[in-house]
């Protein structure tokens, strides 16, 4: 048994980590939050040119042919700094939807460009803010052109092509809806910001006016493709958010340790000591869940289900908590503005909800335990 | 046990009402009395106009002795009134903390001249008050303050920064504490003053918090002259007149506003999840049971602790367990509250998002009232050590002089 | 306003408190535990003599006439010194029943027996280990016959008649069962003793086999009554637990201030310090809660079904945690059957189910607020 | 990332599986040697048979060094024996205490005459050791014992009591730490020996525990008298000796036993509620989902735990995590079980309760996994100092001598 990333991955990672040092530092993050950029466009250039947008994208079509363990430790690097890039919905997911459900001409159109950097994609689902439903689904598309308007839309003002879920059948239910890859920057597509707790990261409201839609897998698959790709998404996310959780610890820890009152370092009460054993616990049972995820979708395993779930429930748990306990452990200091302890809350938050939340994963998790359980 | 009013309580308020009907300002007035408007000169023009009507009918600040100018009220008359009042929600922010705790600073401190001169105005607004005690390395630890205070002739000179100081840009005077002697253990070398806030040297600049409002600012002091005749207490003894306007503090603090129970009930019936409403889900109203039940229980504690001030008990740590649970409640109902709204969940926009997005905005401010007027763990030490008279934390900082003592980098 | 007991009723507290820490050490409890004896028929005789079976009973009906705040007040003693006596479940539960649904003669027949303790009563809902529901109630009553099995019965060994819950009709539904009298010391009645979390109250399994059975209230009402009858309970046992969360707490205290480790105090260690503040706020919450609730139980308020709800959520949390919590803080002594941590924490626990657990109360207490929000 | 097992494991794993194929004792004869049976003579007559079968092959102790009986086995080879063993559930609980903590502390301590004499026999089982540490005014303070030694001629005279001793009734030896010199700080004055446990003077009494089991023991000492030449380590050198012992009892503890995941799943599924099956209940299911990701987390901690000490890391605090949070969650879900099972949820008896009341007898031994080897609290220092690297918690006992520490009551 082996439960660790190999030699190699671990060069990549420090790779990784010595590039995001230099490229992306605080200040980077900053400039977005404070609205001098949607995105950081030199940070993405980077990033492309180093080919991690096509690391899990076979040769065949361009990519690296890498894996997807290579993906997670990139991921784990980026939530680490908190990266204002579309790397998520980009690569995690209208990446792996083409890889999923793309015919043959689809993946030989889109997956060299995605993989090069020369398109950016995104993934669309939801429409305000609310669960998406098969009974609240109200973007539809028929003929061949979609209306309807969602939002928020990760990276919706920078994408160029969307996968968008649409309702193709007047029922409710388990196969109301397909997917159609929209190129945003076609006709019949009005893209406007939408604010949301996290300004390091664009979203949109994306409103379609009969724009032309291109099917992505079968007619009724919507669903079940979203949960797939959701489940690949989760596994990439929950390195993200284990990544987002250290930097929070670390910073929590480094504050404490200098930080004096009543003469000592807060670091010596238990109050202190204690919140950041439990900030530990959460990482190590967040990062252990989304190794299981990696291996899982690596390995093609049929566990993905379960293991995406317990992944993206474990480090959502983790992140949230260390951002959350970080701030307080600045005391005052934690929350102002100029601090970055509110950077890793916000964005810690948003990934917790971004393909749906933790109670909309836990109840998909024991579902899926009870249809492994039948089985 | 009974809700019912006394005779004479009941009195108090049908005199309480009919003053406020014939004089309260129209709802539409009264918004434009807040802090938070965007026309801050505005508004605090008209809450001055609004205090000043209230002190002349002797509504001013019923807790303050009648020779001030107060009405020397009961606890269940200060509660009556409050109840009435906020029937017309008129906002009182920018006299809090001059009237709660600068007020009573300076009835124990000051000189007769001195209470005859400052404590008429702040009562009817006309001078507005601040209090300048945290400071950037001295939070939880107040007394671990590094703004120095030297003798010159008559005057003190100040140097140093206070932080957290809430309306510092609005107000006229401020009350402080600063180091005398950091030659001497910590709680030892402190000097109490109030300070003319427009004096020379005096700089306030906003702090932007994580919500992205400034409610509160630092003040920075350049070699600031004040007369020795602003000092309260003795030279050496800030500390204990520091303790005095602590003990005020505590009784301000009250639950945490944005959504709590009312709300997320609310919303629970409003969002529909895949399995139906989300007030049919049993997580979702197991959840809402331990807030109504949580939030039910602040506000009978409180009920419990009127009845027992109206009879002369002491005030004790109550206002510590409301803010505790309160201000963790709220951080949790507003996480809650957003994943009921899933992905859609991050929206901030009042526009989109349910509620006007009080349960975004929440998730924002809410970290700030786990912290401020004493964190979640002072409180816990708070009410351990003097509800459950536990011991305090050992103290490695008690009689070294404060200038020897480790100060860290952050 | 005056939310705080009156002075006669703090009165009533001190002799109480002085008569039980008298008769009701916990060397009296353990005699129990050790299976010496089934009940503390002294302390009850005691009890007896002092009126307390009749504190909320009229005069009319043989009682003291005094009101349910008197109550409240003896069942918060009672609970502070665990008392290993019938008294929840005959003054609680039967008591309540009768002075609830019973006739003008079944409370000229019973009341005053159970003022002068020449009767005790029970209350038998439960068949197993399980949630009884109106599918699952199998005990039956046909021409004034009682068939069925009722166990956990409280103090079913001891009390004399129950108030016994049973089926009247073959349908599902609220109206499919009403409420009987029994008398335990008649024909069709079998009793045995069954094993539970806590040695130091009395449970029998109480088998029926065409037990005469005369109906209190009317049929098709039981499931209406004995939620009524548990809402009264539920304040009054509320009382009980708050007064068992303040011994736990009080004995956490003096052990962590009396206790020494690395040189000092434990009751100097943060984690110590704030583990009892936590159990402080937690009985805070629930004495409030418990308050309200017998403000609504003494004056007749139409909010009692939210204010007992209310009352038994926080007061089963605020034991249950107090009692947990004193173990933690006792350490290896904690869990020694010689100490007596544990006994708190079993009663914490058995109060807890005895009318139904926590989620079953916080179902209730939503739905009485969807209907009082309806209204 | 890979789960399957090398060529050199999948070697192991058959050799393994092979021996004990071929002589493992059947599930019954399994049960039978159990500590917690009703016969324990019987049990432990079995259990030294097998354990004796097992040291025949070179089976008794991998992780032993291989001139002392053991295999010299890799981390990865241990957890394929274990995981072999347990398809056979054979009971290793007699032995374990002797195998892990006192068989290291005598190869690291003793001389090789000792070694020769007592190593062998501890491996075969057929001497049992005990560990005595706890007292009953030193818990999480190990240091602060009082259990006296003196010289005495060649030999030391010990007076005291030890407490939580796992096993003493039947060990043969124990390993005792105790204070030979009171009048130095605690750590300096302590004295570290392995003692012959029928010696006179030493009596055994059994500690009942919540739960009503007695699986430890109080052990008194009234001058009883060790040979100098069984001292371990220097006089004075007895903490250093005891934590080279507690850093093998960390790695010893495993999961808490009991009810977890996949009982409260099963119970879920067998119970009705009101409303329909509970686990159609999505207060049930959101439980169930944190327990199951939690318990998850902890194997899958595991795994990358063995691999790090695989590759030759040492071992760190990961069993603090897996004790911490399963302990808890065994709390948890005991009451929960209960909770599902509403008014019959406090039946004890496993004829009525479902899965034969495992859920209501873990509540009553849950409180004292908690505790023993470790209280939560001491768990989170380990992990705030040993993992995060964070200062200890301010000591006031360090410099001190033993006799002038206070006591307390306690």
């Amino acid at each position: 048994m082996n439960f660790a990333f190999s030699d190699d991955q671990n060069m990549l990672r420090d790779q990784a980590a010595k590039f995001l040092a230099a490229r992306c530092p605080t200040s980077a993050v900053r400039k977005i939050l404070e609205g001098e950029a949607t995105w950081d466009k030199a940070l993405w250039d980077g990033i492309v040119e180093l080919g991690w947008t096509g690391v899990a994208i076979p040769e065949a079509y361009g990519g690296l042919g890498l894996g997807h363990l290579e993906l997670c430790v990139l991921a784990e690097e980026l939530g680490r700094v908190l990266a204002p890039v579309p790397f998520s919905s980009s690569v995690y997911l209208a990446t792996e939807a083409l890889l999923l459900a793309g015919s043959e001409a689809q993946k030989q159109a889109w997956l060299p460009k995605l993989a090069a950097g020369e398109v950016i994609g995104t993934f669309a689902v939801a429409e305000g803010a609310h669960q998406p439903t098969s009974r609240s689904l109200a973007a539809k598309v028929e003929n061949g052109r979609l209306d309807g308007v969602k939002l928020p839309v990760p990276d919706g003002l920078i994408a160029d092509f969307a996968v968008v879920m649409a309702r193709t059948s007047t029922d409710a239910g388990a196969r109301s809806a397909s997917l159609f890859i929209v190129d945003l920057n076609g006709p019949g597509v009005t893209r406007e910001a939408v604010k949301t707790i996290d300004p390091t990261r664009n979203h949109a409201t994306i409103t379609f006016k009969g724009a032309p839609a291109e099917a992505l897998g079968g007619t009724g698959e919507g669903w079940a493709l979203s949960e797939a790709v959701f489940d690949r998404a989760a596994v990439l996310l929950s390195f993200e958010q284990v990544g987002g959780a250290q930097t929070a610890l670390d910073m929590a820890r480094e504050y404490a340790m200098g930080r004096y009152a009543f003469g000592r370092p807060i670091a010596t009460f238990q109050a202190i000591k204690h919140k950041l054993a439990d900030m530990f616990v959460a990482l190590e049972l967040g990062r252990s869940n989304a190794y299981y995820g990696a291996w899982a979708l690596a390995s093609g395993s049929a566990d993905l289900p379960v293991a995406a779930a317990g992944a993206r429930i474990a480090a959502s748990e983790a992140f949230y908590l260390a951002a959350k306990e970080n701030i307080q452990t600045h005391g005052g200091n934690g929350y102002t503005w100029a601090y970055d302890c509110h950077l890793f809350y916000r964005r810690s938050k948003l990934l917790a909800l971004t393909i749906g939340s933790a109670p909309h994963w836990k109840e998909l998790l024991i579902s899926r335990l009870e249809a492994r359980n039948a089985a | 046990m009974d809700f019912e009013d006394t005779p004479e309580e009941a009195a108090f308020r049908a005199e309480a009402r009919a003053w406020l009907e014939a004089n309260a300002p129209s709802p539409e007035d009264a918004r434009k009395m807040g802090r938070e408007t965007t026309n801050e000169a505005e508004s605090l023009k008209r809450a001055k106009a609004w205090q000043a009507k209230k002190a002349d009918s002797n509504w001013a600040c019923l807790h303050w002795p009648k020779e001030f100018g107060g009405r020397g009220a009961t606890p269940i008359q200060r509660v009556i009134w409050e109840q009435e009042e906020s029937r017309f929600a008129v906002p009182r922010g920018f006299f809090e903390i001059g009237l709660g705790m600068c007020g009573p600073t300076m009835m124990n401190w000051s000189t007769d001249a001195q209470k005859q001169r400052y404590l008429p105005k702040m009562l009817r607004g006309e001078e507005i008050w601040c209090q300048l005690f945290s400071e950037p390395s001295a939070g939880s630890d107040v007394a671990g303050l590094r703004t120095r205070c030297e003798r010159d002739g008559d005057d003190w000179i100040i140097n140093g920064q206070k932080v957290w100081t809430s309306g510092a840009h609005y107000s006229d005077f401020g009350i402080i504490v600063t180091r005398s002697d950091p030659t001497v253990p910590k709680h030892k070398g402190l000097t109490f003053f109030f300070i003319d806030m427009k004096s020379p040297g005096v700089e306030v600049r906003p702090i932007k918090q994580i919500s992205g409002t400034s409610n509160f600012n630092e003040v920075y002091f350049t070699d600031v002259r004040v007369p020795d005749s602003q000092r309260l207490g003795k030279i050496g003894q800030g500390w204990e007149v520091s303790v005095s306007v602590l003990m005020n503090e505590r009784l301000a603090v009250g639950d945490a506003p944005g959504p709590g129970f009312d709300e997320a009930f609310a919303l629970a019936r409003e969002v529909e999840l895949e399995s139906g409403p989300a007030i049919r889900d049993s997580n979702v109203r197991q959840k809402l049971a331990d807030w109504y039940v949580q939030s039910r229980g602040l506000k009978y504690t409180k009920f419990r602790t009127i009845t027992a001030l109206s009879r002369g008990a002491v005030p004790g740590p109550e206002a510590s367990i409301t803010k505790l649970v309160s201000a963790t409640n709220l951080q949790n109902i507003a996480s809650f509250g957003m994943d009921l709204q899933d992905m859609g969940g991050s929206i901030l926009d009042p526009e989109v998002a349910p509620a006007n997005a009080i349960f975004q905005q929440a998730l924002l401010y809410s970290p700030g009232l786990r912290i401020a007027g004493g964190t979640d763990e002072i409180l816990r030490n708070i009410i351990s050590e003097r509800v459950l008279g536990m011991p305090g934390d050992i103290r490695v900082d008690k009689d070294v002089p404060y200038n020897k003592l480790p100060t860290g980098k952050a």
